[in-house]
């Protein structure tokens, strides 16, 4: 595990470098990953070989152009097994998926006095749209408790979601917890009721293998960014009929079949909800990322991540003044680890750690009800990959050991 | 290379059904319709129907295209008057193969007839919506036909 | 200027092909530019070095990315003259930026029976947007109607603009027509009645100098793939009380101050608009292009583009059989020159130049309304930048010769 | 280098005033009062201040942060209790330009006392915002209670 798995460590030249004079430890995965040699050079080929606009020209570039930016559609939708191209809408990132749902969709179905049901774990991103929808409509948003242990609480959910549930919305791993949640069993729920099934993907395409027909899910986003692409690109997918019915929330180039002076029509899906010159290049990118991930294997990824929390957890966990947040429980456990140490602010020690080379995250990672339902102001978080290795994992618990000893024992 | 490549697309055949479209205008008899655009450059085709007992009895087209489309959509309403319903879904089909350079029955490719030529438009992949359009709008106009009958 | 202003072309590797064994001619600017050797390198650099999530870490990784990023918006608020870096705001395109000013600013400024006044030269991102505003809130879509020559004609500006007009919104330059439109005067008559005045710059912003301060524009909207950068990157500038004054219109990471479980505050501006993990190293990228541009000098630019259609424009005006849409003068006239050939579909037309490596655009250009006020069902589309040369130029014109002859003169 | 670089931004006299912060918690004779978070990290002070005859006869403040944030805020209602709005003011100016690395007048640095020690927090871009949060929050306060007056 020296060099990651498959020695995929070796494909990311921005990992061999020091940081504060000590060689880069970098987890701070879930906030974005690294991209690998082969991503890059995507980028680079198409704007030497085939840049130019897309759907738009009969020229050869643009034909090339058009070739490898509907090709990489192809690729995400095999990828999350999605049953056609036209389910697969490019957006910008999950917030913009989760908005493009909570904006179009939520209009089309949600009325007054109907039930939107998320839960405290949920990223602003798949919050802040759903409370603001509900605002709107004056609809109420209300949430699933989670067990001790940072878990959905299944029981509540079936006592939250009722035949007036309009929408569910859940994140299939979460940011901050470390922990998976039953999307086939709560979509089911959902279904049975009537409602709809939103899920945030952001946390666990990158890490696992996501079949949305199997999960059965209405809807589907997340990002690049986080599963070795650029920023800048995203994903939604939706069953079509639902996208069929949706009305597009942006209006101008690609999405367009014709154009009157006062009066419009849409071209089909996928294109329809695509307006204006899209991100080209970071959806040629994310085609990339995917056969790189392909080329690892989704399980093996999740195998490997599964070996490192193995490891790292319970080394963590015996740490004097550490407080994990989440499952104890290493096994379904995933390389996203929150925790606080002794009564030092997250600042405090993510400056600490970062003096000693290791990047993690310190704050309410865009989860401030989840901070408030664990009645913290801000943790740590280390987020895994699968270019960490055991060593990075040492680095980190011996790291911790000295900012504990630098801030006395937290006795600052 | 330069333009003379441009010969295998714009064949002799292919530049007389342009210039002498073959059942060009509106169809009185009409029994269905359907009007298609390329969203990208704003070509629309209209083709008309008289289809009966599941036979495509007479059929035309009309609309703006480039010398592709046009020659296309003549060649297409050759090619399939007198056809089932079911037999010109297969040579929709059929043509469409042709044209990203998949290879069909030889019997099929009798039936389209002069159409067949337009195959080399698979050499020209940004042509090839060209050449499809009037097809793609005969398709749908079936499918509709086929499931309100 | 064999190899472009300041010899640029050779900065551009895709430039040095050959497209069907014939040397490859772009002149699809006006759609997307090529992007330079620095702006490609600032790309790889940034993620062979600081690539982080920004404005989310206290790590090392995370400081330099969030630096990039806003020095970034630092120069573009120099390049345009913004009054400061608040009124600058990240979106992916011209197209989401003019979307985001219909759905938020529209919102909160139209009301039943005011007035939209667009032009018929409108891309359709600078037109659809206003047919929905005003179909939604019930105002009224007016057009200012343009000279033979192809301008906007002003006396019929001044007719149309009144004391009922609340928004106007006229395209800074042309895509399809090649004419700049008197920005500054416009907005001076649309202040003059209370109305606000919004300019989409896609095709200004890359070719000349602009400054939104001088212009006295309420809003402003640009691309960066159409100025050197990649896709995926827009800009919307806006004054700040105006900025201030609108709601957003995405939500979740980056754009929040405070999330509890029922309600949410906003960040300050500009990050009120940017919800999610944004295009970072498009921003970054988007800077350097900048850098580039300002080295050679847009004054520069603008002149060396000028001497190119003085060159060109006559040429093509003597070919027995073109049609040139827009002014004839070449003074005043920007690199986008418009034109049918014969009695022939642009496609054929387009494809016969492709054929010579020639790549220009034939179609709408998304301009619909204005092909239907101009009766033509299409144009081809050459389009000019500063990397062309006078032999580029000399191409077009020797293969719209070869391109006629051809078809027989048009006798096909 | 490794976490001792540390002791360049933790220093005693700022681990003191985290340790000992001085005059924490509500002001029953606040004349006004702001609250300001960090959106980053969700970090909050709530700064109350005593103002009478453009003097800001008392100061405290209240909220939750990391050390740099919380030592930082002590310092800053040692500094300021009793300056004038407008010195205040300028001090608030002097001490950001210390935080970014820029040089301030000997007697600027004199009239921030304990605080101008947080001038290594340059070092820390990180940082910054830390240790200017709470001096951003006097400043807002401020600002309104000047157009307000
Ligand atoms: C005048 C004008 N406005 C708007 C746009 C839309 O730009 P984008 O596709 O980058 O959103 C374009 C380019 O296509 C344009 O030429
Ligand atoms: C669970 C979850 N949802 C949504 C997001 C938002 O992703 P983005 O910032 O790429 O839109 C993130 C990442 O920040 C996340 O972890």
């Amino acid at each position: 595990m020296d060099n990651g798995l498959n020695n995929s460590r070796l494909d990311f030249k921005i990992l061999a470098q020091n940081i504060n004079d000590e060689p880069l430890v970098y987890l701070d995965n879930a906030a974005t990953t690294q991209k690998p040699k082969a991503v890059l050079q995507s980028i680079i080929n198409y704007y030497e070989h085939d840049n130019a606009n897309v759907h738009r020209g009969v020229h050869t570039l643009s034909q090339r152009s058009t070739n490898a930016f509907e090709s990489a559609r192809d690729k995400i939708t095999a990828f999350i097994n999605a049953p056609s191209r036209e389910t697969v809408i490019y957006t910008r990132s999950t917030t913009e998926s989760l908005n493009l749902i909570a904006t179009s969709f939520g209009n089309l179905v949600v009325e007054a006095g109907d039930e939107i049901v998320i839960s405290p774990m949920e990223h602003h991103s798949n919050l802040v749209p759903w409370q603001q929808l509900a605002a709107k409509k004056h609809a109420i948003l209300k949430y699933i408790n989670l067990t001790v242990d940072g878990e959905l609480d299944m029981n509540h959910a079936r006592q939250q979601i009722t035949d007036k549930t309009k929408i569910v919305a859940i994140t299939h791993a979460s940011n901050v917890l470390g922990v998976v949640n039953p999307i086939q069993e709560i979509t089911k729920l959902a279904h049975q009721h009537g409602a709809y099934m939103i899920c945030d993907g952001a946390q666990s395409v990158p890490h696992m293998k996501v079949d949305v027909q199997l999960l059965d899910v209405d809807f589907y986003a997340f990002s690049g960014h986080k599963m070795l692409a650029p920023t800048g690109i995203g994903v939604l997918y939706g069953k079509v009929e639902l996208l069929q019915a949706m009305q597009p929330i942006q209006f101008g180039g690609e999405m367009i079949d014709f154009v009157h002076s006062q009066s419009a029509s849409w071209n089909e899906l996928p294109w329809k909800f695509e307006a204006g010159t899209p991100n080209i290049s970071g959806a040629i990118a994310l085609g990339s990322a995917i056969d790189y991930l392909t080329n690892l294997g989704m399980q093996n990824i999740q195998n490997y991540e599964q070996k490192l929390v193995n490891y790292v957890l319970p080394k963590l966990l015996k740490i004097d003044g550490v407080t994990i947040y989440g499952p104890h429980n290493p096994t379904n456990h995933t390389g996203v680890i929150s925790f606080n140490l002794d009564n030092l602010h997250p600042h405090d020690v993510a400056s600490g750690l970062d003096m000693e080379g290791i990047e993690v995250r310190a704050g309410h990672h865009c989860a401030q009800p989840l901070m408030e339902y664990l009645n913290v102001a801000a943790t740590v978080r280390a987020s895994f990959y699968f270019y960490n290795t055991k060593a990075d994992a040492d680095r980190l618990v011996n790291s911790i050991q000295t900012v504990k000893e630098f801030f006395n024992n937290g006795d600052i | 290379m330069g333009i003379s490549k441009l010969n295998l697309l714009y064949k002799e055949t292919v530049l007389d059904h342009a210039q002498h479209p073959r059942h060009h205008g509106k169809l009185s008899a009409a029994t269905s319709h359907l009007e298609l655009r390329n969203p990208t450059c704003g070509d629309v085709i209209d083709v008309q129907a008289q289809i009966e007992a599941d036979t495509i009895v007479d059929l035309t087209f009309d609309g703006i295209g480039c010398t592709i489309s046009q020659s296309s959509a003549s060649m297409m309403t050759v090619a399939l008057i007198g056809q089932s319903v079911t037999n010109a879904r297969e040579l929709i089909t059929s043509f469409s193969k042709l044209t990203i350079g998949e290879s069909i029955s030889t019997q099929a490719d009798e039936s389209l007839g002069d159409a067949a030529i337009l195959g080399t438009v698979a050499q020209f992949p940004a042509r090839i919506k060209c050449a499809t359009l009037p097809w793609h709008a005969l398709d749908e106009l079936l499918e509709k036909w086929e499931t309100q009958k």
